[in-house]
């Protein structure tokens, strides 16, 4: 399957050269400069997770107010969805003049980017319970509180980790496209592919989104496996093939 | 004990859909039951019995009438944790083994007793319960790490129980509790629950499709028939207690079976149920 | 026949064929559509307004050239890449991005350029004197600092990372309202919108301080130029010709650019960049309008290769080779643009 | 008939879990089930008979022996759709209605009959099935277009189980299918059951807790006993048949109830089960 | 709510004249030109939905090929990460190049930034069937496809309508990317901000940007009125203050 697509690239690198860089040259800036590619990768990881931590954190807690109070969801959704098809590079530079040159720019764009996913799965999931199991805790008169924490919580992971694995390749590309538009980022892969494709550097560009494809790779793997260890219990797990 | 009931039912009505599929499940259902006693229930499939169930565990509004539970709304009762139900489908957290799943209970709403209503309040303040043995005593001892999804049949049903007796309730709603256990099991668990009855003088509403069983731990039967779901016969069982295995071979006891065996054949008898061939 | 369908928009005077030879307009035709793609939007800037107007008063149809405008997101990479791929024939770019676009392998070939004052310049607030007041301050740029603007400052002795640069957007208001010290900017863009909000500032350009540069060039497939010469010759005398209008009919040139745009077009704005443009060009004017200073190319390779800028150093003549000032040449009879077309 | 079996399990093993939490659910498992007997499974709650239906349906491989259907192996009869499977657990599609979970397992696989084994072919091609009387006739009439959760636990039961009938399986699998039924009910469908076996000349295993049950529809009574999972006495029911209610309460009756009783509480008093207060 | 948003808008736009602009400019502008809101509303709009549907069929068919066999999942998932974490305002100038100034290149966005989330939450829906139903239809022997079909297709719905609802909305964010990004677009509310930026022109951007929401908005709307017609037998729809 690599191999397959490394030599279509290959191939197209040959006749279309002002598209895509021959594979050589994106492994050659890659090995001969990895500093470069290392620091800026750790710089954008940074901004990645830290927004997708704000995003997780907003989005859960408002994922619990909408599937618990009705009317919240009617004030909350229509903003929620604002956010979501407000193209953000449009905005990024408004941010900066209102936020300033630091990192908080990008991480409000990488949370804006990263939080409908989960506000969605999360509430969707949140409301899944079977009837049986909350009827139950209904005779306990367990508080709302009580049952979100006990029962639909857990219930809601499997849609959470859904939800994780769109999003955590979602908070890098938040990252860098913040990079890219919001002020202030002199540094970080998303600053290195503006300044690449201003110089035409194609190779630079490629070996930084393959650098991106790696890092996105193994968050996903990550999340994998922590829901491996996690949802142990869900049917979804149980198939034996898995 | 109090002489007001510790279970009014009346002239409830429950009616599921709506347009051309209503479904009277219940109609003009009236119970009393006083403090202390085990009621059991028990009539064709169908006919309405967890709806019953439900309406007192506050699980479903009556569309008409009035449940109340010591005096107060089934709401208030289950705030005060007075009510411990059996659903007849375990409804276990599949994320949580055995003995999470039935301490998970007593972790939840614990300023419970300060809303008792003083009708129940007598019976509160008891030692709290030691949920593993009595995990042991149902035979679940070695189960009590395992997920319901490493369980039998009968050991989800057995959980279910636990989690409920657990509670020490004033009120035991009990859907077809234990179905899905053999004789013996069966049995052993009739005696706990009756020494756990007799113990902390509880409340039984009991639901089951035996007619020994029924005989066996009631002090009241009720008899439903559907279409619409309704009670069509209450039958005080005066047997002395305890009752042994050697009672149930009795003509006392006997003529009690036959009687709700009959009556139970003509609720069974309206119209479209099961046509023996 | 040319293009008929936008026969209706076309301008008095102006019919199709009208200014060319039966035989020269089947060679152009013989070219079918031809796409420009514009540098940034439809800015009024030189080398986009003057080619939208050209269209809309019918001068390409005049010479037989379907001509089909495509607006350019201003990222000058990917007009170059649009170039060499044949998705286009014809683009604005500079000098600079042309031989730049070369040393990455895509090849492209000048054809014209306007001036070698730079597009780009730097702007500060009337209290800065002397560049070197810039030390240990904050400057804002757009992505990158632009090399001209860079040679510029080490030109004036700067000690240019001794500058903190932070990247900002489009509004220059970060200038005044004093987020950053100097601000990278458009010749004719921020210091016209900053002078419409009624602040003084002042602009540094990098051509005053002996930096090549240039504004308004124009690049064409090599492919396409070697097998249509007639059509990049006749683009450019349409192109050049109504330059000559516009600079008389500002407003209803930029009304042109306007109409396509739509909503959102700040044409009075958009007026006084053309002016502006206009102005530079005319006042750096070396040669005929639009044709090519050897010299200048050859100072831009040698400050690209100074700064380090490319992978591979080019000598003076293959920077050269990568233009074609002949094109531009063969328009003009005694320094005036022959029209109509033999 | 052949007289080949129908079922043949050989030294069957099975294990769950691994490490530490290794649990035997079944051990040493030996059984012959000729082609057309009723055969049913009786034993405590938890002691492997749902273990031993899901090996004998496919769902399960065994860590060791062997389990064969008419010969082939589990998996071959369920492809030629030999195999009609009631669950313990209903199993019904939460988004179809009654028919609909009824109709479906006939649109699936419907090239089954062409890998039939030859042991099995002669019962093959019987008329198709008319799913709406069957639903009719164990009382679920007016519920045809129903969903699954508009239904009570009785009447799943009852979908589930005529999901199976209406598949004429050569080998019929029931898990405890009448545990949520009245006595009445479940009386209706033991005799549908038997005239279905009788006309079909089906092979059942019937996994129920009920001796009485077991012995009023069996030619063998199989007896389990837990840790390890395995049979304990295998049972022949000589009674004539058909068994009508009022053999029931003959000598010969009792004789096999009595005896059953006796193995089964024999089974029952195996280690950690439990412990009658 | 919403007139408390207003408000705060008011003072920013008061205190912050660059950055946003006078409701009431919002909306002379929208007023006062309606038609060319709506015909460029029109078009992206339905770029977005075919970019969706692209994906939609695109992610199923994967999402199924994932959750089937699991060696497709280990050459899938790579690739598909990789499409994720891509900057797509990296590689929509590329496109253009490879495609043309034709719809395909917006499309091709679209359905990239609409994929993901389709693929992830259906592949977990396919999988999260109670494994006693499963066990169920192996007994009569369903294939594969059976078993998708009648069992896993239906039980993955729940998850496929939270998808849905992320991805709508964003359906519509990858067209606007693509033709702020894309050359050649002349048309479309993305074309129509990129050219107010270049004007400097905020209250164009924010009239679009509020056009967008509204599209958004009333996707969101329909999808969810669809899923409670189609999702009723489901827990998250039984519960009755639903
Ligand atoms: N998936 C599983 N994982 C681990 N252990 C299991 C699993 N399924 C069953 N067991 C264990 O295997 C034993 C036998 O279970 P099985 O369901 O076969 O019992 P059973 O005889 O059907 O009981 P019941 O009458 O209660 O239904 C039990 O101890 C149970 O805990
Ligand atoms: N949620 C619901 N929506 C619609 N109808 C319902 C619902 N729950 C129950 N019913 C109907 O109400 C009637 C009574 O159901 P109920 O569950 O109370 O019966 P039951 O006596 O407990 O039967 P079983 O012995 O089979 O458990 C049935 O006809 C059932 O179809
Ligand atoms: C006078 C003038 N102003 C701006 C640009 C172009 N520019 C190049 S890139 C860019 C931002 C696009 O994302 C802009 C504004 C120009 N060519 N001429
Ligand atoms: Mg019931
Ligand atoms: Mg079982």
């Amino acid at each position: 399957m690599i191999v397959l697509l490394a030599v279509l690239w290959q191939i197209g690198s040959v006749t279309m050269p002002y598209l895509l860089p021959p594979l050589s040259a994106i492994g050659e800036t890659l090995v001969g400069n990895p500093g470069y590619y290392l620091t800026n990768a750790w710089v954008t990881l940074q901004e990645a997770l830290l927004g997708l931590v704000f995003a997780f954190i907003a989005s859960s807690i408002l994922a619990i107010a909408i599937s618990e109070v009705a009317v919240l969801r009617r004030a909350i959704m229509p903003i929620a969805v604002v956010l979501n098809v407000t193209p953000l590079v449009a905005i990024a530079p408004a941010l900066v003049v209102a936020f300033g040159f630091g990192p908080e720019p990008k991480l409000i764009v990488t949370a804006i980017i990263c939080f409908f996913p989960i506000l969605i799965n999360v509430s969707v999931g949140l409301r899944s319970v079977p009837t049986s199991v909350v009827q139950f805790y209904t005779t306990v008169a367990a508080s709302r509180a009580e049952m979100l924490w006990h029962v639909r919580v857990p219930n809601a992971l499997p849609y959470l980790f859904a939800a994780l694995k769109i999003v955590l390749p979602l908070s890098i590309v938040g990252a860098v496209v913040a990079e890219m538009f919001a002020p202030g980022a002199a540094e970080g892969l998303g600053t290195a592919i503006s300044l690449a494709s201003s110089n035409n550097k194609l190779s630079v560009i490629y070996a930084s989104i393959f650098i991106l494809a790696v890092m996105g790779a193994t968050l996903l793997a990550i999340v994998t496996a922590v829901e491996r260890r996690v949802l142990h219990w869900h049917d979804s797990h149980s198939a034996s093939d898995d | 004990m109090d002489s007001s009931p510790a279970i009014r039912i009346a002239a409830a009505r429950k009616i599921y859909g709506s347009g051309a599929t209503t479904l009277t499940a219940l109609d003009g259902v009236d119970l009393d039951i006083r403090p202390g006693t085990f009621v059991s229930i028990i009539g064709p499939s169908g006919c309405g019995k967890s709806t019953l169930l439900r309406l007192i565990a506050s699980l479903e509004e009556p569309d008409d009438g009035d449940v109340e539970i010591f005096g107060v709304s089934p709401q208030a009762a289950c705030a005060a944790k007075l009510v411990g139900f059996v659903p007849q489908s375990p409804a276990l957290l599949p994320w949580l083994n055995v003995l999470q799943n039935v301490s998970l209970p007593h972790k939840i709403n614990r300023g419970a007793e300060k809303r008792r209503p003083t009708a129940a309040a007598a019976v509160s303040n008891r030692p709290a319960t030691d949920l593993t043995k009595l995990l042991h005593d149902v035979g679940l001892g070695e189960a009590l790490h395992k997920l319901p999804s490493e369980l039998s049949g009968g050991m989800q049903q057995r959980t279910a129980i636990v989690r409920a007796l657990g509670l020490q309730p004033e009120v035991l709603l009990m859907d077809e509790p234990f179905s899905a256990l053999d004789e013996f099991t069966r049995e052993a668990l009739q005696e706990q629950l009756l020494d756990l009855w007799d113990e902390i003088k509880t409340t039984v509403v009991f639901v089951t499709h035996s007619v020994t069983e029924a005989v066996r731990l009631s002090d009241t039967v009720v008899v439903m028939a559907p279409k619409p779901g309704r009670i069509v016969d209450v039958i005080d069982i005066d047997l002395p207690r305890p009752r042994s295995a050697e009672m149930i071979k009795t003509g006392d006891f006997h003529h009690y079976e036959d009687l709700i065996r009959d009556r139970l054949q003509a609720a069974w008898r309206s119209p479209e149920l099961p046509t023996a061939a | 026949a040319c293009s008929t369908d936008e026969a209706d928009s076309a301008a008095p005077g102006s019919t199709a064929g009208s200014a060319i030879s039966a035989e020269r307009c089947a060679e152009n035709e013989a070219a079918g559509t031809v796409t420009y793609l514009t540098g940034y939007q439809y800015q009024a800037s030189a080398s986009i307004l003057e080619v939208i107007a050209a269209k809309e008063l019918g001068y390409f149809d005049a010479l037989c050239i379907d001509l089909d405008i495509q607006p350019g997101t201003g990222d000058t990479g990917q007009n170059t890449q649009l170039l060499a791929s044949e998705q286009v024939q014809f683009t604005a770019v500079s000098q600079q991005n042309i031989i730049q676009a070369q040393d990455s392998g895509i090849d492209i070939l000048g054809i014209s350029s306007y001036s070698n004052v730079g597009l780009e310049v730097l702007i500060t607030g009337p209290e800065i004197t002397d560049l070197t007041q810039l030390e240990g301050t904050i400057l804002g740029q757009k992505g990158e600092l632009p090399p001209t603007v860079g040679a510029m400052l080490d030109n004036a002795g700067v000690d240019v990372g001794s500058i903190q640069q932070v990247v900002v957007g489009y509004d220059p208001s970060v200038l005044t309202r004093g987020q950053v010290t100097s601000l990278t900017g458009f010749i004719s863009n921020e210091p016209n919108l900053l002078e419409a909000m009624g602040e003084d500032v002042t602009v540094w350009r990098p051509y005053d301080e002996d930096v090549p540069s240039s504004l308004g060039a124009l690049a064409v497939n090599p492919g396409f130029a070697s097998e249509h010469p007639t059509v990049v010759e006749d683009f450019l005398r349409a192109s050049f010709h109504a330059f000559e209008y516009c600079e008389e009919n500002g407003e209803e040139c930029v009304g042109y650019a306007s109409a396509l745009s739509g909503e959102g077009y700040d044409a009075e704005h958009n007026l006084k960049i053309w002016e502006t443009e206009a102005g530079i060009v005319r006042e750096s004017q070396t040669g005929d309008l639009g044709a090519i200073d050897t010299a200048n190319v050859e100072a831009i390779a040698a400050m690209l290769d100074e700064y380090s800028l490319l992978e591979t150093p080019v000598s003076a003549d293959d920077a050269l080779a990568y233009f074609e000032p002949a094109f531009v040449t063969a328009v003009y009879a005694d320094g005036t643009l022959v029209w109509p077309a033999p």
